[in-house]
């Protein structure tokens, strides 16, 4: 019970010494004021107003040459935790993106680079993650993240900071929550996800409907107890799912893991009399559901609908038999690898097979983030443009997003839109599994989602 | 209560209970030999489960001889937990040995994700995962008979689960290994003194619970599939070995049905909060445990003296 | 051992015996280190910052386990949890009361100290390791309370976005001005951590630590002690736990879970149980470590690249687990008993022992 | 004897661990201001007496009272209230604290900060450490420790743990000291030592003892009367001369030579 007040002290003091030693000094207030910048309203004065194609290059003076300069994307996502079984490839899908605008030239001449930091999908990892990005770099530009509830908790400090961010986590509240504002979407929101998949099957009801259900459609709602896997369920979606006469009769939750066990959840679904089963989450979720449905001799029973994430090879590593993924519905907000007359997919498919992916890495996380990076380069381009890249800031991106407005990304791979106040697309395909891997076919067309944002 | 799903969840909570059982007697095989709580059986389980996975899929092994090895890696595994980790710990207070195993369980976790990385998998199919066996019970509801649908994997695990229990206890009861070990499980002094050796029966109780936890992981692995987070399910068999007694196998199988049955029942409630409290169930059937009888159902309450 | 003192130091009364600071020049040092701290924002990078308010909040957490586990030797996996009581308690008093720290803060203290008396019940009847496995309820129990009950308060798996906190009408919200926040409570948490040690309570602590049945048999009420052991250490999570949620501007069921509880009393360990200086001590190289991972992830990954997908979430348990490994068995008593053996050795030059 | 009013007096208390009786139907009083000893072969029942006695065991019949009070429906940790102080067969101190901190933990009866007084420990708390300070130090110098004042007592040795486990003991300032086995594992050297020390404390500080020995000479030497229990029964009561000559006495430990 000795009191050592100053050993404490000493040690403390060293420990000190020690960090200041360890980190270069630096200005107390981490974000600082662009000094000159022209308002950040103006358009840039010679963009045609017509639909730009991503590499136009808008300048009547030329270019400026940007050799030597780097422009860092802050990239945080989870490789050791339960998403990693997509998350890998989304980096790599980002890395060789990189890599090859930079062989391509770079921006102006600047090359790109991509810092990556591990969250294992915790919250509270990606915000040390963020506060570490911003402590490092005063002028963090753009960030890419992935994960719903890291989404929703940066949504605030991305505004205050005004850095915008790209988010493949899609929950509203990330989007259009109170004090967010410079998150933006790499696909629908799950609200409008789940309204618009489910009006396809409203209308399609009796093509769709299992054998033995009735005209109504009852949804079981049988998902991850997680910001993601609750993403889909707002007020909004439910008052639209109401309108459309969809009754929402279980709403389950399952462990965030393969090995989950889904059949009580199924069961008490069965017994609550639905007929559709919807889940948010990703591949893995899916498949464990189809698997105990097919165990439990059950799957004539339900129409089993996703969110866009579900619908991807990843979902064929889980699948006890690769033939119980037939049927899945999902919403397709981009095209697919099998789009192969597309020249979005074919830039796509070239990047793969020069950096020798593994054939599992042919999913939608690697393609989106080459899609990802084409719309933050864009975003780059059009900011230098409008303010000189001396003067490019978190904020300057942000603007040229928004001047994005429905960008058609990789020549239309990926259907963005973040004009007027959205931030997020508005624009899906629905696919249905027909067959073996890969086999995702289109049944509807490009098309409007509902707009089911939250209503501030 | 969702009353027609009562019979269905009271069966298949009762099956889940086996492989909890198996898990709780990994548990139980050390407690009994040298009073050490094992809390790093979870990573014990997750290391071999992964390592037949690598040899089944990554080498392309026959399952079974993929299973056999893996099995030999985990006795050994756990000799060598107990050999290096634990024996410099003898004589040390309860803290201490309850800290190593967890230090033990992180250290094995982190090398778990830097040799087989974190992405999820799929593990090679030992039963049939279609064809449900169905049981059509008496009950009436909604004019049609209650049917009871059990998934193969789930009958099968816990068959085998049950079995595994049962020969173990066979095994204390009839060999002569098994003598010495409920020797020396009763007072280490003593049996050193008749000439038991003390350190090799620790040895053999590690070893015996790196191949149940190993036998676990790969039945529950079978059911559903792997990853990570499969060390955490160790974490349910905890309040079963409570509540069957510490030191009591026979225990393991009461108390991890119990268990299961308890997840199995809150499931079959229409208040979807109560449905939700399964995950928990294991932990307040402890606490009720811990305030109502200690010593668990098996257990020997001890005489403290001073 | 005995308690060495410099030569030439005697003390006239019991009450400087009994002092904590016991010299002029002890209070200088305070003040120029306590000025250290208080002057990094100008001297020190964020990450440094950032890092010191890590280490910082985790001694609050530790003082804390310290109090139960370290003085009244009573195990508990279930630190982490009360942290999440006092996040959550704060974080809604914030948002649904718009009330200051100065008020939200005291309140989730108390909150996790109530739960925390609610988990410490079992220790009426069970000690030792059955009493661990009901900290471990709580480590299970309270996270999943906070995702399904009352969702339209708790806001369920998502978790709640935190206010930043308003203290005389400056936003604190950058790790700069929260370092003020932090080193000030911690101030005080050691002082009233310190305190609690050297008085009737913390004798009553450690008889119930060394020998509980003589220490009832000479007039220790087990069961209030162990009470208030548990309601202080889980004060203290609380404390820590807010002082985190407001931090990090986020808190949902997983912010503080079972790993967390492991690395408080993995700290603990490392640092030195039942001392004063042991949870700065633990704490500091904890956090270290850590950050030490964090930086030889990617470094792993270049030159082994078939570990790259999450070296650095592997390397975290993998060093950690390690330590706590290497100090059980060569240097149980942790850092302060080095720290005090090196001291010792100082005293006694040129004369070892 | 002058000695009249009853102290303590246990009445036909029994106590059993599952089949084992470890004391049937005992009875003896203790009287103010004497030396009770017990003396008895081993697994007589000597501490289970005692602990009864501390309420650690509840007999299963019969009573204890001390004072007026019924000990065995008293709490444990309110015995020592009462005026009731003991020392442990196997030491039983708190090896952690020093044996200044030993002594000061032993003043909690005495005490009143409660957890806030502590908690802000100036005024209050502190003032009253430093009174009590004054009481622990006058039993310091009384039991010669000045030298191991700062010595936690996990460091020191056998016999000066068994002077501070007594010192401990005075510090509750009973009227009633419990003494188990106080003199073994000693040397002769320390024996004197320790039994100065009681025949000083007696004296002195008049309070009445009861004590567990198996030093014959020692219980012949200081106790004023002695109880013999054997197989948890009393077999003897009265004055160290008669009991020398007790037939019953001398089979009793005549029988345990054997062993």
């Amino acid at each position: 019970m000795r009191k050592h007040i100053l050993p404490i002290l000493a040690i403390l003091l060293l420990t000190a010494l020690f960090l200041s030693a360890c980190g270069a000094p630096a200005t107390p207030e981490p974000t600082p004021v662009p000094p000159t910048k022209p308002p950040p309203t103006a358009v840039p004065p010679t963009a045609t107003p017509k639909p730009v194609e991503p590499t136009a290059v808008p300048e009547p003076k030329g270019p400026p040459d940007l050799t030597g300069e780097t422009i860092t994307i802050y990239h945080f996502g989870d490789l050791s935790g339960p998403y990693a079984a997509i998350t890998g490839p989304l980096i790599h899908g980002a890395e060789d993106a990189v890599k090859a605008i930079n062989e391509a030239g770079g921006i102006y001449g600047a090359q790109l680079e991509v810092k990556f930091s591990d969250t294992g999908g915790s919250v509270d990892e990606a915000v040390a993650a963020y506060d570490r990005f911003t402590s490092e770099d005063d002028n963090v530009l753009i960030m890419i993240m992935y994960g719903s509830g890291e989404a929703e908790a940066l949504a605030p400090r991305l505004v205050e900071d005004k850095i915008p961010g790209l988010s493949a986590g899609l929950s509203s509240q990330a989007f259009y929550g109170k004090e967010s504002g410079y998150t933006f979407g790499l696909g629908p929101i799950y609200p409008d996800q789940i309204g618009y998949t489910m009006k396809y099957i409203v209308d399609n009801w009796t093509d769709l409907k299992p054998e033995n259900a009735g005209d109504e459609v009852k949804l079981a709602y049988l998902s991850w107890p997680t910001a993601f896997g609750q993403g889909a369920l707002t007020d909004e979606s439910r008052a639209y799912l109401a309108d459309l006469g969809v009754e929402i009769v279980a709403e389950e939750t399952y462990d965030v893991s393969p090995a989950a066990d889904t059949t009580m959840a199924i069961l008490t679904a069965q017994a609550a009399g639905a007929n559709v089963i919807w889940t948010n989450t990703l591949a893995f979720g899916p498949a464990v559901i189809l698997n105990d449905l097919n165990s439990l001799g059950l799957r004539g029973d339900f129409v089993v609908a996703a969110d866009n994430w579900a619908q991807d090879l990843s979902l064929y590593a889980f699948l006890a038999d690769p033939a119980y993924g037939v049927g899945l519905i999902t919403p397709f907000p981009y095209l697919w690898w099998t789009d192969t007359d597309h020249p979005g997919i074919q830039y796509a498919q070239r990047i793969f097979e020069a950096n020798e992916r593994p054939a599992a890495e042919h999913n939608v996380g690697y393609l989106l983030l080459v899609a990802g990076v084409d719309i933050a380069k864009t975003a780059f381009e059009r900011a230098i443009d409008t303010v000189g890249y001396e003067n490019l800031t978190g904020e300057a991106v942000y603007q040229a997003l928004q001047e994005l407005g429905e960008y058609q990304a990789l020549g239309g791979v990926f259907r963005a839109d973040y004009a007027n106040g959205s931030r997020s697309p508005h624009e899906s395909q629905i696919r249905m599994i027909k067959g073996g891997p890969d086999a995702f076919t289109v049944i509807q067309d490009w098309s409007q989602t509902p707009d089911l944002r939250p209503k501030n | 209560m969702n009353w027609q799903l009562l019979p269905q969840f009271t069966i298949s909570g009762l099956l889940a209970g086996g492989p909890i059982a198996l898990m709780a007697l990994g548990l139980v095989l050390i407690f009994k030999s040298s009073y050490i709580f094992n809390f790093a059986q979870g990573q014990l389980l997750l290391l071999g489960t992964l390592l037949t996975w690598w040899l089944a899929v990554g080498l392309a092994l026959p399952l079974w001889l993929a299973i056999v090895i893996a099995l030999a890696a985990s006795a050994v595994l756990g000799l060598l937990i107990e050999r290096l980790t634990l024996r410099p710990m003898t004589g040390q207070p309860l803290l201490s040995i309850i800290l190593m195993t967890l230090a033990l369980g992180q250290f094995l976790q982190g090398m778990a994700l830097l040799l087989f990385g974190g992405t999820q998998r799929n593990f090679p199919q030992m039963f049939s995962a279609a064809n449900p066996y169905k049981i059509v019970t008496p009950f009436i509801y909604n004019e049609r008979n209650i049917q009871i649908i059990l998934k193969q994997n789930l009958v099968w695990s816990f068959v085998v689960a049950i079995l595994g229990v049962v020969l173990i206890a066979a095994f204390f009861r009839f060999t002569r290994t098994g003598l010495a070990m409920r020797g020396a499980s009763e007072d280490h002094e003593l049996a050193q003194s008749i000439g038991l050796r003390i350190n090799r029966i620790f040895g053999i109780s590690w070893a015996m619970a790196g191949v149940v936890a190993t036998v676990g992981g790969v039945l529950l692995a079978t059911s559903s599939g792997l990853d990570l987070n499969i060390s955490l399910l160790v974490l349910t068999a905890f309040p079963a070995v409570l509540l069957g007694g510490l030191e009591s196998i026979p225990g393991v199988i009461v108390g991890g049905l119990i268990i299961g049955l308890s997840q199995g029942l809150v499931s079959a409630s229409t208040v979807q909060f109560i449905r939700n409290s399964a995950e928990i169930m294991p932990y307040v059937v402890l606490m009720i445990v811990l305030l109502i009888r200690p010593e668990g159902l098996f257990g020997l309450k001890r005489i403290e003296r001073i | 051992m005995t308690l060495l003192r410099p030569a030439g130091e005697f003390d006239e009364s019991y009450a400087s015996d009994m002092a904590t600071i016991r010299r002029p020049w002890q209070w200088v040092a305070l003040g120029l280190f306590l000025a250290a701290i208080y002057l990094l924002p100008s001297y020190a990078s964020q990450n440094t910052i950032a890092l010191v308010n890590r280490i910082a909040i985790s001694v609050i957490a530790v003082q804390g386990l310290n109090l139960l586990t370290g003085y009244t030797g009573q195990i508990s996996l279930g630190q982490a949890a009360f942290m999440t009581v006092g996040g959550y308690t704060s974080a809604l008093l914030m948002i649904h009361m718009e009330w200051s720290l100065f008020v939200t803060l005291p309140l989730s203290a108390l909150a996790a100290g109530v739960v925390g008396l609610i988990f410490g019940l079992p220790s009426l009847r069970v000690k030792g390791f059955y009493l661990t496995m009901s900290t471990l309820a709580a480590q299970f129990i309270i996270p999943w309370f906070t995702r399904n009950a009352f969702p339209d308060l708790l806001n369920g798996a998502q978790g709640l976005n935190v206010p930043v906190p308003v203290l005389f009408g400056v936003a604190i919200n950058s790790p700069q001005r929260f370092l003020y926040l932090t080193i000030t409570i911690l101030i005080i948490t050691t002082v009233v951590a310190s305190n609690a040690a050297r008085s009737r309570l913390g004798r009553a602590f450690v008889s119930i630590r060394d020998n509980d049945l003589a220490a009832e048999l000479l007039g220790v009420n087990l069961y209030k002690y162990k009470l208030q052991a548990f309601f202080l250490a889980s004060v203290y999570a609380g404390i820590a736990g807010a002082l985190s949620a407001h931090y990090l501007r986020h808190i949902n069921s997983e912010s503080f879970g079972l790993a967390d509880s492991i690395i408080l009393l993995g700290m603990l360990i490392v640092g030195g149980l039942g001392t004063n200086l042991g949870p700065f001590l633990g704490a500091a190289l904890v956090e270290f470590l850590i950050e030490l991972a964090t930086l030889a992830g990617p470094f792993l990954g270049k030159i082994a690249p078939s570990t790259a997908a999450g070296a650095v979430q592997a390397l975290r348990p993998l060093f950690f687990g390690a330590a706590l490994m290497l100090f059980l068995i060569f240097e149980p008593k942790g850092l302060a008993h080095r720290w005090q053996l090196i001291k010792a050795a100082w005293r006694l030059r040129p004369f070892s022992h | 004897m002058g000695y009249s009013s009853v102290l303590l007096s246990v009445e036909n208390i029994s106590l059993t661990f599952g089949r084992v009786q470890a004391l049937s139907q005992v009875s003896c009083d203790v009287r103010e201001g004497e030396i009770l000893a017990i003396i008895g072969p081993n697994g007589a029942g000597k501490t289970s007496l005692l602990n009864c006695i501390s309420h650690f065991y509840s007999p299963d019949s019969g009573q204890i009272l001390f004072d007026g009070h019924d000990l065995t429906k008293t709490h444990p940790s309110h015995i020592s209230r009462l005026g009731i102080a003991r020392t442990f067969q196997n030491i039983a101190l708190y090896t952690g604290l020093s044996t200044l901190d030993n002594l000061m933990a032993a003043r909690h009866i005495h005490m009143k900060s409660g957890l806030l007084a502590s908690l802000i420990y100036w005024g209050f708390a502190h003032r009253e450490d430093l009174e009590h300070r004054r009481v622990v130090e006058e039993i310091i110098d009384f039991l010669e420790m000045e030298a191991i004042r700062k010595t936690v007592v996990g460091a020191l040795p056998h016999g000066l743990r068994k002077r501070v486990e007594l010192g401990r003991a005075l510090a509750l300032e009973p009227r009633l000291l419990l003494l188990d086995e106080p003199m073994t594992g000693m040397n002769q050297e320390e024996k004197e030592d320790m039994a100065r020390f009681i025949l000083d404390i007696h004296e002195l500080r008049g309070v009445t003892m009861v004590l567990i020995e198996h030093d014959m000479g020692l219980v012949m030497d200081t106790a004023d009367r002695v109880v013999v229990l054997d197989f948890g029964q009393k077999i003897a009561e009265g004055a160290p001369n008669e009991i020398k000559q007790n037939p019953e006495v001398i089979k009793a430990y005549l029988g345990q030579e054997h062993e």
